[in-house]
């Protein structure tokens, strides 16, 4: 099991390399487009290659603890930084790539080559792959902050008034959440001692009960994921985020949070797995977040607002798979996170497609797109239904599985706001698609240069591979499943 | 006894630079909280830490803040 | 239960809090960013007193260090014992040094967004640059 | 509903929170004493001194060197977002606008005296950061000193008459070699293992080799990367400069920047 996790650093250590060099880079436009294509296909590979397994960092073994001495109350701890590469880190892995690579093609595309963006978005996604690969609490802390000032970069980037203001409470609330974060790993490892995750759930489950440090810990931790993860209180600030950025870089954004979201759920499942009340926590603050998300994406009328609404309430929407607590809930949850994020960036990626062609989100302007480029409204029709879980999509099949985990957790009436959140963010964006494609009388100009092939190409290999998960979900979700069932939480 | 009142007036401090409303008095009551939490690292046996604090945030990180004060009021109190 | 360490936990509570109420409540922006700092002090020093060890010393082998401890599999450990029973608590310190580079860093980029936003609005007010939103 | 009133009712919302919240994290601090335990400390204690007297430096450079290559980075992008945020390879394009200086001129004693503290700074900061295994320090004060040094400077004569005047061009190269050498330490941790072990380590401390893995003489030295000392820090010293150098080049760098800055209209 050891001898295959020399690859594992790499899906991290890479990116970095590569946005060090593209900011040494930045103005020499064609070794910058050139590294980045070479650097993206190798980013894609590394996961697919990597063989499940630990990696120990700067190779210190598991050592004896000397318990009556250190108070720790499990025999061996691991003293270095440890990442695990398992299936659910694999699959989520090489989504994130995935898209991130369609994303720096399109920036590419659209001649906006500018080294220190691409570095920017090279680290981000590093530092999302280190929070999903991390078995060490303060090591996923420290890319956490990483990836909140390079989100904001993302957004600071396009230089205009209102993403200035949204970065800047994207980074304020970032200073609290992260402050509270540090200050739960400070309360655990003051009465713990520790700082690896796996070794933190075992001695925890040794201590029996949690301390009363412990509760506070919980507290501030789950504080922090509520921001990271763009859930209740901070929907706004995170949907202020996805409206400012420019729309490609907004797919990234949302499958980063996502995929935060999830990795920081299932180490605050398995840090507190005996603790009941966090789940019903988490599902209060998950319905919170679903019924206020779609109900403002109902509200909107300016495409990329609402998109970034529906990219909330979905988050919500995966955030109930986890308060569901049962493996089967989190496993569908999961799986729940990779059909949206597919079908979330077919969307920002059509909204970055109408910002180009028509110069404007702005939906009562739009109209008559469907002349225009028809099979873009075709593929947001198929994208609309994908999301809002119309049966041969993917989302159909992790809805299902969330309703039926919520029948089987003893709350079916959770099946029903599943339910009428999927109808919401079908009235939401067909409301959408109706106003860009078929409304009569549009009042903007049609920007013939702007062709958009390569974004064309994207959103049909997107929603292919919706349909396929959608086809075959045994492929994706029993991975998932078994993972889950792994872990014991 | 010196560091309880070390410890003292880092909470002081720390309330007297928010409250104050010169920013530039509040960004130099500021860099003395800075600096007597660095000697209050230095009582809790973390004399690396110690130095780091002591530079950043009692020299550099106010340095910065004045440039910026600067910047956004020519000089000038709002 | 060492009155110091008790002292100094609550004076970074006072920090955390002090900040929390810039961050949330004040109007100017750079008093809030002056509040940001404060957090990240006050955490800091949360995590420094759970290194500290009463009556220990700084965890740095002066006296026991072997000059001539050959680099191989760690055969002076019990060398060591006495030191790191005495020692302080020496992992928290190293968490520290981290935190206050990120705290520098978060720090000194949103400085430069307040500048530029004074640029755009002429004001520090926090409520006059976002009126009219949400 | 009016924006007075929404804001209002924000704050009341915010108030009661921060009521909440000071109570729990006092109640907390104030009883946090009781449960405090050695766990890893004692650990570290114990196995640290076989490779740098200075325990913090092997937890920072060693143990959790892979931590330290996150705080490395969070400062490169710190610098990197605050290049974007004046204009500097964002999206609209960067134009160069003639640098102001600060109007309020320094007087005589200040010119006199900055210079030579300055370069007594970069000095300083050198000697911490070479030292930073043996004695308290390292990397990051020693860098940030330097920077201090520069920043200084700069504040005293102004951005274009500096005596310490750094390119941008060149803090970039400073703080890319500097990131380099320490992500390149740790492919190389990497590639020595994987070589002679058939399994990789990254940021493996080639030069102390804990666990007897690469074999003396691999290379024809006794271990990589050593440093000739009879303390046996191996690559601490070499990650020691290298985030020396990204952390000054880092700071000088923001500090340009925020001096540039000026107003649009």
């Amino acid at each position: 099991m050891l001898n295959n996790s020399t690859l594992i650093p790499l899906m991290v250590v890479l990116p970095l390399i590569m946005a060090i060099l593209v900011n040494f880079l930045h103005q020499k436009d064609k070794s910058v487009k050139f590294i980045s294509i070479v650097s993206l296909i190798v980013f894609v590979f590394i996961p697919v290659v990597t063989l499940y397994g630990v990696h120990l960092f700067s190779g210190h073994l598991r050592t004896g603890s000397f318990p009556e001495v250190s108070k720790i109350l499990i025999p061996e701890v691991y003293m270095g930084i440890v990442y695990s590469y398992g299936a659910v880190q694999k699959i989520l892995m090489v989504v994130l790539t995935i898209l991130t690579g369609f994303s720096v093609l399109a920036v590419i595309n659209k001649k906006m080559i500018s080294g220190v963006y691409m570095a920017m978005i090279f680290i981000s996604l590093a530092a999302s792959s280190a929070i999903i690969l991390a078995d060490d609490i303060f090591n996923f802390f420290v890319f956490t902050e990483i990836l909140v000032v390079a989100q904001a970069a993302l957004v600071i980037a396009v230089q205009e008034a209102k993403s200035f203001k949204a970065a800047f409470k994207y980074m304020i609330f970032g200073t609290i959440s992260g402050a509270s974060i540090l200050l739960g790993i400070a309360l655990l490892l003051g009465s713990y001692g520790l700082l690896n995750i796996t070794d933190l759930s075992h001695a925890i489950q040794a201590g029996g009960a949690l301390t009363p440090i412990g509760l506070v810990a919980v507290a501030l931790l789950t504080l922090g994921w509520l921001y990271e993860s763009g859930l209740f209180p901070f929907h706004i600030i995170k949907s202020n985020i996805y409206e400012n950025a420019r729309p490609e870089i907004s797919a990234l954004l949302q499958v980063q949070s996502k995929f935060v979201l999830v990795a920081m759920a299932l180490i605050l499942f398995r840090v507190f797995s005996g603790y009941a009340l966090l789940k019903s926590v988490i599902l209060g603050f998950a319905i919170f977040t679903v019924v206020i998300g779609s109900v403002m994406a109902l509200q909107q009328v300016e495409l990329r607002k609402l998109l970034s609404f529906v990219a909330v309430s979905q988050a919500g929407l995966v955030a109930v798979g986890f308060g569901l607590g049962t493996p089967f809930g989190i496993a569908a949850g999961i799986f729940h996170a990779i059909n949206d994020v597919l079908s979330m960036a077919i969307l920002f990626f059509i909204a970055s497609f109408v910002y180009d062609k028509f110069k404007t989100t702005k939906l009562d302007e739009l109209g008559e797109g469907l002349q225009v480029v028809p099979l873009v409204g075709f593929v947001m029709l198929l994208a609309t239904l994908a999301i809002s879980g119309v049966p041969p999509f993917n989302s159909y099949q992790s809805e299902w599985r969330l309703i039926q985990a919520s029948a089987q957790a003893g709350v079916p009436e959770l099946g029903i706001l599943v339910i009428l959140l999927s109808v919401a963010t079908f009235v939401a964006i067909i409301k959408a698609f109706y106003m860009i494609f078929m409304k009569p009388g549009s009042k903007v100009e049609v920007n013939k240069e702007v062709r958009g092939n390569l974004t064309k190409a994207i959103i049909v290999i997107l929603i292919l591979a919706c349909l396929l998960i959608g086809l075959f979900p045994n492929m994706v979700y029993d991975p998932i499943y078994n993972f889950v069932v792994s872990l014991g939480v | 006894m010196f560091d309880y009142i070390l410890l003292f007036a880092v909470a002081l401090s720390a309330l007297m630079a928010i409250i104050q409303e010169n920013l530039y008095k509040s960004i130099i009551i500021l860099t003395f909280e800075s600096f007597s939490l660095a000697a209050i690292f230095h009582f809790l046996l973390a004399t690396d830490v110690a130095a780091v604090q002591a530079i950043l945030g009692a020299a550099l990180l106010p340095g910065l803040f004045i440039v910026a004060l600067y910047k956004t009021t020519q000089g000038r109190d709002e | 239960m060492e009155p110091f360490q008790v002292g100094s936990f609550l004076t970074a509570g006072v920090l955390i809090v002090t900040g929390l109420w810039a961050l949330l409540m004040m109007d100017n922006i750079l008093k809030k960013i002056i509040g940001a700092n404060l957090i990240g002090d006050g955490v800091n020093l949360v995590l420094i007193t759970i290194g500290y060890r009463p009556g220990g010393f700084i965890p740095e082998v002066m006296h026991h260090f072997h000059a001539t401890a050959t680099p191989s599999s760690y055969s002076h450990l019990l060398e060591f014992g006495e030191f790191a029973s005495n020692a302080s608590y020496s992992l928290p310190f190293a968490l520290v040094l981290t935190n206050i580079v990120i705290g520098a860093s978060t720090l000194s980029v949103m400085l430069a967004l307040a500048v530029v936003l004074y640029n755009k609005y002429h004001t520090l007010s926090v409520h006059k640059m976002f009126e009219g939103e949400d | 509903m009016k924006t007075s009133d929404y804001q209002q009712g924000r704050n009341i919302i915010a108030g009661v929170s921060l009521v909440i919240a000071s109570f729990v994290i006092l109640r907390t601090l104030f009883q946090f004493s009781d449960y405090l335990i050695p766990g890893m400390s004692y650990l570290y204690n114990l196995y640290s001194g076989n490779i740098a007297p200075n325990v913090i430096t092997v937890i920072l450079f060693d143990f959790r060197g892979y931590d330290t290559l996150g705080e490395t980075f969070i400062l490169i992008t710190a610098v990197i977002t605050t290049t974007i945020v004046f204009g500097w390879g964002s999206l609209k394009g960067y134009k160069k606008k003639e640098t102001p200086e600060m109007t309020e001129k320094s007087t005589v004693i200040q010119r006199l005296m900055a210079f030579p503290l300055a370069i007594f700074l970069v000095a300083f900061g050198v000697t911490i950061v070479l030292g930073g295994h043996i004695s308290p320090g390292g990397g990051f004060p020693g860098g940030a000193v330097i920077a201090t040094g520069y920043f200084l400077t700069v504040v005293i004569y102004g951005l274009k008459k500096t005596p310490l005047r750094f390119t941008h061009r060149y803090l970039v190269n400073l703080s890319t070699i500097g990131a380099l050498i320490f992500l390149l330490t740790g492919v190389l941790g990497l590639v020595a293992t994987t070589y002679y072990y058939g399994t990789g380590y990254y940021l493996y401390n080639t030069g102390v080799d804990p666990y007897d893995i690469i074999h003396v003489g691999a290379f024809g030295w006794d271990n990589l990367l050593d440093y000739p000392d009879p303390t046996h820090p191996g690559i601490l010293p070499y990650l020691n400069i290298g985030v020396g150098l990204n952390v000054l080049a880092g700071l000088s760098l923001i500090a340009m920047f925020l001096m540039e800055a000026r107003k649009d209209e």
